[in-house]
Formats: structure tokens, C-alpha cells, sequence
């Protein structure tokens, strides 16, 4: 009978529900969550959009210039992500040279905008 | 027949059906026709223990399809035993009648790779949608979704 | 008595994933059914062929949300080998760590599904509550809860803190508790006993000649395990046991999957405890030399097999993923004939069916007799009589 | 927002269906994930039953269609008639990456991609899987929706994609009142 | 009951039915809360089931096609005015001014009308997980019913009265049924259970194995109905049974003033519904669900045969004690 005997226990204690909008669900350090980009490290190298598994990275212009091992480059693209076809497996941000591109651990966004892109 | 089984004693028991080899730890492969795998299978459970098979593949090496037959048993060695078949037409006795769990795997490998096993009554559509087109097999290299292909009544587009 | 067709699924909440079967029934008997898996096929197999070593990973890890850690850990282990890669021992660790958590994981999932089928509420909510611990260890040692990403051809992607590995050390007394409970608790409940005993029985020919494996064939008696007979990993370096059943039905399924929970928890304990230093990876060279390897890998559910076949570039020819759901569905058929309607679910679900993995068609009986079938779906078809096309982009 | 007026007893109703959204899951040919995660929800640590949410078995009791996944060329048909046998009003959540574009998958040969194809989504749920957490944000943005449909007596003020609800977890989560 | 304005305030709003309304919803909620908090969870909040039933009244009705449209949405209703009219006979508080000889049988017969409704339900839906639900639910019917029957028929043959205001009087003289028939107690409170369709015995909406049973087809203003027959059938039931074994709404001694002993019946009332309530939960909780041929072996082998042994102990006290 240790089931009943577990039931009046819990009945007589505190539920141990995160009451979810009120107090946040904690978030570990190393989660993988919502995709973030600096684009001011970013060399356009093309190598994240190559790697992503969902192909949710284009290639946008985005011509500026930037500091890359001392040197100033003229990078002529910058990656787009479509926030909604990212399936956050991070082999963008293993794979970035200058880790301009990485997830947060933030949690992603919900809407009614399937288009949504983070740049 | 719970010992270990060696490559000699392998070889010895398939000499009629092909060459054996030892390919990596715990695995022997053994090269035969698409003739004698009954036999081979049968050979392999009687005298070598082999009671379970772990899968039957199917590669389509683009020059024919090959089928292996990984099988096991009390010893832990794996023997795969290997054929290959014509591309027009292929064709293999089932061997669903020694294994049964056999059936399952030639009904998938005959769905995707349009392989025929003769014997096994039940070869019915597995894992495609019931319109898919009767002679079109995905797995196969030379396989390519039409641009203006239209499955399940619905006209896939490809990117 | 006249026979019925019940068609069930694919939408049926008993099943969490899209399946369809005909269950013929005389009253509340089950006479013979027929199973159709195809609902999920998505052609996994075909898209790894047309993608390379780091971007296939993901995609395998996707074949499954339950055992993801299984198939990229499998497909891993086959590259390297063909590659004749030395993962270094840390990430061999890691990985074990993972792919116990994840065993713990899906069984505590399995025994509050089986709970849920059979109605009892209360064990299925309390065995996912202590399901978040596992989860949550996992999350903060990979960074997600269900998708790890961990895997990369050549070891592993993250290291483990000291930090982490204290936390989660910690984590262990509990859930080790808990366990104990459990065990309690399904020798003892009596509605448990009453659905489980007896139930879907298969004995130990039965269960060799059908080709089961994992749970569903140890809890037969049959100790195939391929962590001790082909050991990957670490599993040749940790002590732990098989644990097996004698008595072959949904309840010796259950003790043997309760069974491995606590072997699991040890062999995490002592990986953490026992976590060799060194290099996490290896780099891996970009083509993989031609070859073909058979990689077994004993997920939760039972023996997986991915055979690879690589043929030079970057690209593998043709992955093979036989999973071990697949291996068990011949003997669900079998199981089933003359049980009640009522245990379907129970006998179903004992297998701990991953059909996204199998994704695939079964029909067992072949001398079908017309009878009068009246499917769900046909049923709805008629009462709605409302556009039934599809929406044209 | 221009507020139609309302009768006390269509107050009444709005106000139930904000409290009150029954959930049916469809799982369209995906990868468990997204179920597993949903039914996390549901249990002693989220506990989704607070905001009166109910998973139901049959899609006629339910109010918010739940796809996980992409969809499957079999399945297209029986998401269809799940989606037809929803009584309005009736809202589509779409799970994941695989939901709002077939993720991983997209471009394989035995599916439809998109669950928009298919049946029109209301609300998209971003992740791969969502962790329960973002579940929950995202049947939230669905009740707004509701809330903000019901002020406007129909789904049809709304175009496609005419109002984003986005941003991060903060200003999505706070419930209309 | 010469006052036609003070009888229609009894029926229609205290303790009639818009008491009944609002207490049948209470406890619904208090049914869910006490499971989630049992299973360590928050639970809904207490308007909750208010919210379902207005939600469901406001969604859309499928009929679905070649089902008699009459039947389908007469059929809850009917169920709605059974078990409302078997409330009428209950006493709330002090004595139901309702009551005549042989309301007791009554009130049995009204409160299994849900059930055959359902059947009906489930077999005009023309969908096969209905009709499976309906004909398990008929089946269910057929074994709880007897000793659930001659479970509350013993009270009445040891009070001698088949009036349950008159077994309520008699407790009042001498000692609640309770304990002087605990086996009968327990019998019925199973009966209750498995009337109300509740885990271990809710086989006829298994939702795992049939999707809702006989449910699975209604919508809208139907299901909402439906739901509220359940509800009501609770309050109905265990009101039923507070009244029978646990002595209703009078004290064992009198108190003076009327109005006080009215309220005070009236919290006896509610105290001993949320008992029954407690200990039907905990059922709900604890247990499994039961196959229906296991529900037959245990239904007729034991449960049956409990209320004929209580029959028989019943008509040996009479002799021995009752009558002597």
C-alpha cells in the first residue's frame, strides 16, 4: 500500500509544480536555445548555411567590413536565420570560426508569423 | 555449439557456399549466390547455432543490389552473409519459412528496393503511401523525385 | 458470433505516434490483427545518403526523439571504426554517461506509459515527475532535453564540468529511492498485477524463433545483450549484470526494464565517479575510406543495427537503420491472438514501440477473410461531408 | 481594437474559452520528441491542468489542434480530417521546426514539409523540441489569439501574417486578462 | 408542500436545482483538485469545470451524418432530468417534502437512466468506438447494479421503510447504517464508483483503448449536458448514500431552534458528501483500470456476493434484534 500511503503525503505537502509564468523554470548554462548572431564578428564565410542540417540559414548581403586574425576584411554576405526552421543542434556555432553566430539560452519565441527571421 | 566460433570452423562448414572471411573482431562475411542462401541460412543455423537474425540489408551499389544477412546466435559472432543480384528484375527465394522475422525485412527491402522474393505471399505495400507509383522504388541510386511528380495527390515540390 | 473490424489509429490516444491497426474481434476477443506502420515514413535513409558526416548526424539523432542519443552514437561508432578512428576514452565516458540516462529516461517513460494505458493515472505522473530529474541532468550536461547533439565523429561535442558531474552525482540518491518504490510498488498494486500477470506471454522458443530482443526478449528468459556480447563504449570497463525474467509477459517486461533502471544507475555512477581525463575528440578526416561495418548498439528498447556502407567521399552509400521496434513486431502479432480488446494497449505498449524509428507495414495474417469492415476512418468520412481535399499552396 | 459590442452571454463564452482550451495532439510522422515533450507538460512539474487545460482523445471535444511534426504524405489526409472534425472555433498550434517547415527533414521525397499546406496554423512554437516551458508560451500566444479574435467576432480581421506575437518569453507569457 | 411558492423555491433554487448546479460543479472541481494534489500537482483552478460547461455549451454542434438528430440531442437531457428529479427525493436538509413510500426504488431506477442513455448514445453514433463503449457500459450496468441494489435495499429492510426520509428518521432513533452494516457501506460506495464510470471502473470511456466510448462523438451543447449528468450523479450519489448510511441531515439529538437545526442539517449535509467524495477520489487515484471480464469475475464472485452475505446478516439482526 505504499502507493495510498504516497498519495496522503503528497496531498498533506506542497505540489512541486513550477508555477510557470509566475516564477521561471530554471535554465542550465549550457542549453541550447534561441539563435543569436554578432554581426559585427561576423566574416561571411558562408560556413554556418553550408553546415545547418534544416537549412535554416541564408546568405543575405550584408557588406561591411571587419577584423578577422589582424586583418580588415570586405565581407560581402551575413547569415539569416529563419527562427522557426532552426532545430538548435548548434553545428552553426561549432563550426562558426569566429563564434559570431550561437545560441542563447533564452527560450524562443512563439507567434503567429512563421517567417520570422533573426539576423 | 555456445563456444566461440572461429574462422576455420566457418570456413570449413561453407566451403561449398562461398568464401569466408574474417572482416573485423566477432565478424565473418561470407560471399555466395542468390541460389544457395537457403541453404546457407540453413547450413549456418544447424551447424553453426546461428537461432537469431539481427537484419537483412539492402545497398544498391549502382552496378547491382546487394542483400546481407546478419545472423547470430548463443556464440556472439555476427555472420553476414552476402550475394548480389541483377538490377533488371531481381529476384531471391524468401526465406521466411526458416526465419520468421525474415518477413518483415523483405517486405521493406521490396517496397524500397523493388527486390522480389518468390515464396513470400505477403509482399504488400510497407512503408510507402498506398499512391505511390508501382514502379518507382526511392532507395534505389538512379531514383530521383520528378519535378511534376504528383504523390498522394498532392504535387511535391522540390527545392 | 460475427466478426468486427476496429480500426484503430492513427490518431488514437493510446498511441502517441501514427499507427494503424485492424484488430478483428468476436465480442472482446481478438481474433488476428493487422498492423500498418507506414505513417511515419519520412525516408530517412534515402536524405542520409545525400548529406555528409556533420550534417547526417542531426539528422539521424531526429530518426527517433526517444532514443536519439542510440542512432547518432550507432552511426558514430560505425564512421570511426570504418575510419579507424581512437576516440579517446573521456568521450567513450560521456557517451556511456548519455546513453545510460537516456536507457533511464525511456524506461521511466515506458512504465508511466504502461501505467496510463491500464488507467492508473497517479504512477504515470509521478514516474514522469522523477523522469525530470533525468532530464534535467541530461539538459545541463548537453544542453537539451531530448535532442542531445553530443555526438561528432571523432568523440563527443561538449566536455562535462567537475561542476556538472557534482550535480548530477547528486541527483543519483534520489532517484535511486525512487527505484526502490517502483519495485514496491509493481509487486504490490493490485490493479497492476491483475493487468500485467499473464498478460501478452511469450515464451522462451517463442521468443528466439520470432527474433525479439532488448526487454521484450529478456524478460523471456533470453539474455541476448549486446553491451556484453559485442561491448562498445565503456561497457567492457564498468560492472554491471543482464538482468533477465522467467516470466515472459507485460509483467516480467516491466521488472526487467525496472531491473535495468537501477543497473543503469550504476553504471552511471560509475562513470562519473571513474571519468578518465584526456581530449574529448579527435579530429576526423573529412572522407571516410571504403568499407562496410554492421554497428550494433543496445538502445533502450533493444538491439539496434545500423549497417553503413561508405564509399570514399563524404558521403555514406547506404545506411541500413533496423531498429529494434521492428524486431519486435512479429512477436506482438503472435502475443495477441485471444486476448481481450482490453490489452492491446497494455501488450503494445509492452514492447515500448518507437514507430518513428520503424515506421513500416506489417500484415500478418494472409488468408484474411472478407468481413465486414467498419474503420474509423471511413466511419468519419462518412458522417462529415465537408470539403475533403487538400489545401493547394 | 475595436470592440464589437457583446451580449453578457458572449462575454461569458469568451471569457470559458480563454479558461477552458482543450488540446487534442496529432502527431503527424514525428519524431516523439514533440509528444513527449507535450505530455511533460502535462505532468507534476509544469502541470499544464492549471491553466484548464485537458488533453483529449477525440478531436471532437477538443478546441486547439496540437501538430507535432511535419507531415507525411499518409498522414496529410487524416490531418485533415482531424482538423474537419474539430468543432469551431477552433485553433492550430504547429510544434517545432518540423511543424513550420519540416526542420530536418525538409526536401525528403515522402512528405508535404509543411503543416500549412495542409490545414491553415495559427500559432508556431519554435524548437526542436520546444522544452515544455515554450509549450506552454505558445498555447498562451493561442489563448491571446483567441481573446483577440473573440473581440473582433471572427479569425477572419486577421491576415496572414498581419500580427506578429513575437519577441522573447517575457511579454509573451502575460496572459490577457 | 402546501405552499406552491415555497415548493417552487425548493425545486428550482435551494436546495434544488440551482444549488444542485453550482455543488455538482464544486465537487467536480474538487474531484480534479484532490487528484492533482494527490499526484503532487497544482490542479485546475475552482471555476474551472463553470468554464468547461460554458465553453462547451458555446462551441459548434457536429451532427454526425445519418444519426437521428431528435434522439441525439433529446437523449442527455433526458439523462439531465433523471438524475435532477432523483435529487428532489433526497433529504438536504430535514426531510425531503417530496417523500412518499417506496421513493427509494425510485430514485435507483432514475439514477440508472444515464447509463442506458449512454448506451443509446453510443449506439446511435454509428462509430465503432461508441458502440463498444456503449455495449461495455450497459455490460458494466448489468454487474454493479444487483449489489449495488441490494446493497441500499438493506437499510431499508432493517428500517422497515422503503421511504428514505423514514431511514433517515430511524437512524436518527438508533444508530447510523454505517456501522451497522459496514459491508453494505463499502459495497455501495464500489457500486457508486463504477455507476459513475469512475477508474478502476471506467471501462466504458477507456481512453486508451476506445477514445471516449460512447462520447467520443458528442459535441457542443450535448457534451456539456452529458458532463453535467455526471457531475449531478455524483452529488446525486453520494447524497444518496450520506442519506442511507451515514444518517443525511439529522442529528442524533434534537436542537431546538428549527432554523438552527435546518443549517446545521445542512452542513452535515455537505460534510458528508465531501467524505464520500474523499474516499471515492482516493479509489480514483490508487487504482488502475480493470478489464471487463475481470470486472465480471470480481463483480459477481465477490462484490454480489458481499451484499447477499450483508442481506442475510440484515435479516438475522431483524429477527434477532429489530423485531424481538
Amino acid at each position: 500500500m505504499s502507493v495510498l500511503r504516497e498519495m496522503f503525503e503528497n496531498l498533506l505537502s506542497r505540489p512541486i509544480t513550477i508555477l510557470y509564468p509566475k516564477e521561471k523554470v530554471p535554465i542550465p548554462g549550457a542549453f541550447r536555445g534561441r539563435v543569436a548572431i554578432t554581426d559585427e564578428k561576423c566574416i561571411g564565410c558562408s560556413k554556418c548555411s553550408l553546415v545547418c542540417p534544416a537549412r535554416a540559414i541564408t546568405m543575405i548581403d550584408g557588406p561591411r567590413e571587419v577584423e578577422f586574425n589582424g586583418k580588415t576584411l570586405n565581407r560581402k554576405k551575413r547569415p539569416q536565420v529563419k527562427l522557426y526552421k532552426c532545430i538548435r543542434c548548434g553545428l552553426c556555432e561549432r563550426h562558426c570560426p569566429t563564434g559570431a553566430i550561437f545560441l542563447k539560452n533564452e527560450l524562443s519565441s512563439s507567434g503567429t508569423d512563421g517567417e520570422i527571421v533573426v539576423t | 555449439m555456445t563456444g566461440p566460433l572461429t574462422l576455420d570452423m566457418v570456413a570449413g562448414k561453407m566451403k561449398e557456399f562461398g568464401n569466408s572471411e574474417l572482416v573485423r573482431k566477432n565478424r565473418i562475411r561470407i560471399t555466395t549466390t542468390p541460389d544457395k542462401v537457403h541453404d546457407t541460412i540453413k547450413t549456418a543455423q544447424a551447424m553453426l547455432g546461428c537461432d537469431r537474425l539481427i537484419t537483412i540489408s539492402a545497398v544498391d551499389n549502382t552496378r547491382t543490389l546487394e542483400l546481407i544477412y546478419h545472423l547470430t546466435g548463443p556464440h556472439r559472432m555476427v555472420l553476414s552473409i552476402a550475394i548480389e543480384l541483377t538490377r533488371d528484375q531481381p529476384a531471391i527465394p524468401t526465406t521466411s519459412d526458416i526465419l520468421p522475422p525474415a518477413a518483415i525485412y523483405e517486405r521493406q527491402i521490396h517496397d524500397l528496393f523493388g527486390i522480389t522474393f518468390t515464396g513470400n505471399t505477403n509482399l504488400n505495400r510497407i512503408m510507402l503511401n498506398e499512391d505511390w507509383p508501382a514502379n518507382e522504388f526511392p532507395l534505389r541510386k538512379d531514383w530521383k523525385p520528378g519535378p511534376d511528380t504528383f504523390y498522394g495527390g498532392i504535387k511535391v515540390e522540390r527545392t | 458470433m460475427p466478426e468486427v473490424v476496429v480500426s484503430i489509429g492513427p490518431h488514437h490516444p493510446a498511441l502517441k505516434e501514427p499507427v494503424n491497426f485492424k484488430v478483428v474481434i468476436e465480442g472482446e476477443k481478438i481474433v488476428r490483427l493487422e498492423l500498418d506502420l507506414s505513417y511515419n515514413h519520412r525516408g530517412v535513409e534515402k536524405a542520409a545518403e545525400q548529406r555528409d558526416f556533420i550534417r547526417v548526424l542531426p539528422l539521424l539523432e531526429r530518426v527517433c526523439g526517444i532514443c536519439s542519443h542510440a542512432h547518432s552514437t550507432a552511426f558514430a561508432k560505425g564512421i570511426e571504426e570504418i575510419m579507424q578512428l581512437e576516440v579517446p576514452p573521456r568521450a567513450q565516458y560521456i557517451r556511456t554517461i548519455i546513453a545510460e540516462l537516456e536507457r533511464m529516461h525511456s524506461h521511466l517513460l515506458w512504465l508511466g506509459v504502461a501505467a496510463h494505458v491500464i488507467g492508473f493515472n497517479t504512477l504515470f505522473m509521478w514516474t514522469w515527475r522523477d523522469r525530470e530529474a533525468v532530464q534535467d541532468t541530461v539538459e545541463e550536461m548537453s544542453g537539451n532535453r531530448v535532442h542531445y547533439g553530443m555526438n561528432e565523429v571523432g568523440g563527443v561535442r561538449r566536455d562535462l564540468t567537475p561542476a556538472q558531474v557534482t550535480a548530477a552525482l547528486e541527483r543519483l540518491p534520489n532517484l535511486e529511492e525512487r527505484i526502490k518504490k517502483y519495485v514496491d510498488m509493481v509487486n504490490s498494486e493490485e490493479t497492476m498485477l491483475i493487468r500485467f500477470r499473464g498478460v501478452g506471454k511469450l515464451s522462451k522458443e517463442e521468443a528466439l524463433r520470432y527474433g525479439t530482443v532488448g526487454p521484450t526478449a529478456r524478460a523471456s528468459g533470453v539474455d541476448y545483450d549486446t553491451r556484453k556480447d559485442d561491448p562498445y563504449l565503456a561497457y567492457a570497463d564498468v560492472p554491471w549484470n543482464v538482468v533477465t525474467d522467467t516470466n515472459g509477459d507485460v509483467y516480467g517486461r516491466t521488472r526487467v526494464r525496472i531491473g535495468e533502471l537501477w543497473e543503469s544507475l550504476k553504471i552511471v555512477r560509475y562513470c562519473l565517479e571513474n571519468l578518465p581525463e584526456g581530449p574529448i575528440r579527435v579530429t576526423a578526416p573529412r572522407n571516410a575510406p571504403t568499407g562496410e561495418i554492421l554497428s550494433r548498439y543496445e538502445a533502450p528498447r533493444g538491439e539496434l543495427a545500423h549497417f553503413i556502407r561508405t564509399n570514399g567521399t563524404d558521403k555514406v552509400e547506404r545506411v541500413d537503420i533496423r531498429t529494434p521496434t521492428l524486431a519486435n513486431w512479429t512477436s506482438v502479432a503472435i502475443c495477441l491472438v485471444n486476448q481481450n480488446l482490453a490489452d492491446l494497449p497494455v501488450i503494445v505498449a509492452a514492447i515500448d514501440p518507437c514507430l518513428s524509428c520503424t515506421s513500416r507495414i506489417t500484415l500478418l495474417d494472409s488468408q484474411t477473410k472478407k468481413t465486414g469492415v467498419m474503420s474509423f476512418d471511413e466511419l468519419i468520412r462518412r458522417n462529415r461531408s465537408r470539403d475533403q481535399g487538400l489545401v493547394r499552396p | 481594437m475595436a470592440v464589437p459590442a457583446a451580449g453578457m452571454s458572449q462575454r461569458l463564452v469568451n471569457w470559458a474559452r480563454m479558461k477552458s482550451p482543450w488540446i487534442t495532439i496529432f502527431n503527424s510522422g514525428a519524431c516523439n520528441a514533440c509528444d513527449i515533450e507535450i505530455i511533460a507538460c502535462l505532468m507534476p512539474r509544469f502541470d499544464i491542468e492549471r491553466f484548464g487545460m485537458l488533453v483529449k482523445g477525440s478531436p471532437r471535444h477538443a478546441d486547439i489542434l496540437i501538430v507535432t511534426g511535419h507531415v507525411t504524405l499518409k498522414q496529410a489526409s487524416r490531418l485533415r480530417r482531424v482538423w474537419e472534425q474539430i468543432p469551431e472555433p477552433k485553433y492550430v498550434i504547429a510544434m517545432g521546426a518540423c511543424g513550420a517547415s519540416g526542420g530536418v527533414f525538409h526536401g525528403l521525397y515522402h512528405m508535404m514539409d509543411c503543416v500549412d499546406r495542409v490545414i491553415p496554423i495559427d500559432v508556431y512554437v519554435a524548437g526542436c523540441p520546444p522544452r515544455p516551458d515554450e509549450i506552454i508560451n505558445g498555447v498562451v500566444t493561442c489563448l491571446n489569439l483567441v481573446h483577440e479574435d473573440a473581440a473582433h467576432g471572427g479569425k477572419e480581421w486577421r491576415q496572414k501574417k498581419a500580427v506578429p506575437v513575437t519577441g522573447t518569453d517575457t511579454n509573451i507569457c502575460k496572459v490577457v486578462p | 408542500m402546501t405552499d406552491p411558492v415555497s415548493g417552487l423555491i425548493y425545486i428550482l433554487i435551494f436546495p434544488g436545482f440551482l444549488f444542485l448546479f453550482l455543488y455538482a460543479l464544486f465537487l467536480a472541481f474538487l474531484d480534479r483538485k484532490i487528484a492533482a494534489r494527490m499526484q503532487q500537482r497544482v490542479g485546475p483552478p475552482f471555476f474551472q469545470p463553470f468554464a468547461d460547461f460554458i465553453k462547451m455549451l458555446g462551441k459548434e454542434v457536429i451532427d454526425p451524418a445519418g444519426v437521428d438528430r431528435v434522439i441525439f440531442d433529446a437523449a442527455p437531457l433526458v439523462a439531465l432530468a433523471a438524475v435532477m428529479t432523483a435529487y428532489l427525493y433526497i433529504p438536504i436538509v430535514g426531510n425531503s417534502p417530496l417523500a412518499f413510500q417506496g421513493d427509494l426504488v425510485v430514485v435507483l431506477y432514475l439514477m440508472s437512466l444515464p447509463t442506458i442513455v449512454l448506451f443509446l448514445l453510443g449506439w446511435l453514433s454509428r462509430n465503432i468506438f461508441s458502440a463498444i463503449g456503449g455495449i461495455r457500459s450497459v455490460t458494466q450496468l448489468f454487474i454493479y447494479e444487483v449489489p449495488f441494489f441490494l446493497a441500499l435495499m438493506t437499510p431499508a429492510l432493517m428500517a422497515g421503510t422503503w421511504s428514505i426520509s423514514e431511514i433517515v428518521i430511524w437512524q436518527q432513533k438508533n444508530m447510523w447504517f454505517v456501522f451497522l452494516q459496514p459491508i453494505g457501506f463499502i459495497v455501495a460506495l464500489i457500486g457508486l464508483q463504477a455507476k459513475l464510470e469512475r477508474t478502476p471502473f471506467d471501462i466504458p470511456e477507456a481512453e486508451t483503448e476506445i477514445v471516449a466510448g460512447p462520447w467520443t462523438e458528442l459535441t457542443g451543447r450535448r457534451l456539456a449536458i452529458m458532463d453535467l449528468t455526471v457531475d449531478v450523479s455524483f452529488v446525486v450519489g453520494s447524497a444518496l448514500i450520506a442519506a442511507v448510511f451515514l444518517g443525511g441531515p439529522l442529528m442524533p439529538w434534537a436542537v431546538t431552534p428549527a432554523w438552527l437545526a435546518v443549517v446545521v442539517g445542512f452542513f452535515l449535509f455537505l460534510a458528508k458528501t465531501l467524505a464520500v467524495l474523499l474516499i471515492l477520489s482516493s479509489i480514483k487515484v490508487a487504482t488502475g483500470r480493470i478489464r471487463i471480464d475481470q470486472l465480471n469475475d470480481i463483480g459477481w464472485k465477490y462484490i454480489a456476493s458481499a451484499s447477499i452475505v450483508q442481506v442475510g446478516i440484515v435479516l438475522v439482526m431483524n429477527y434477532l434484534w429489530v423485531y424481538a
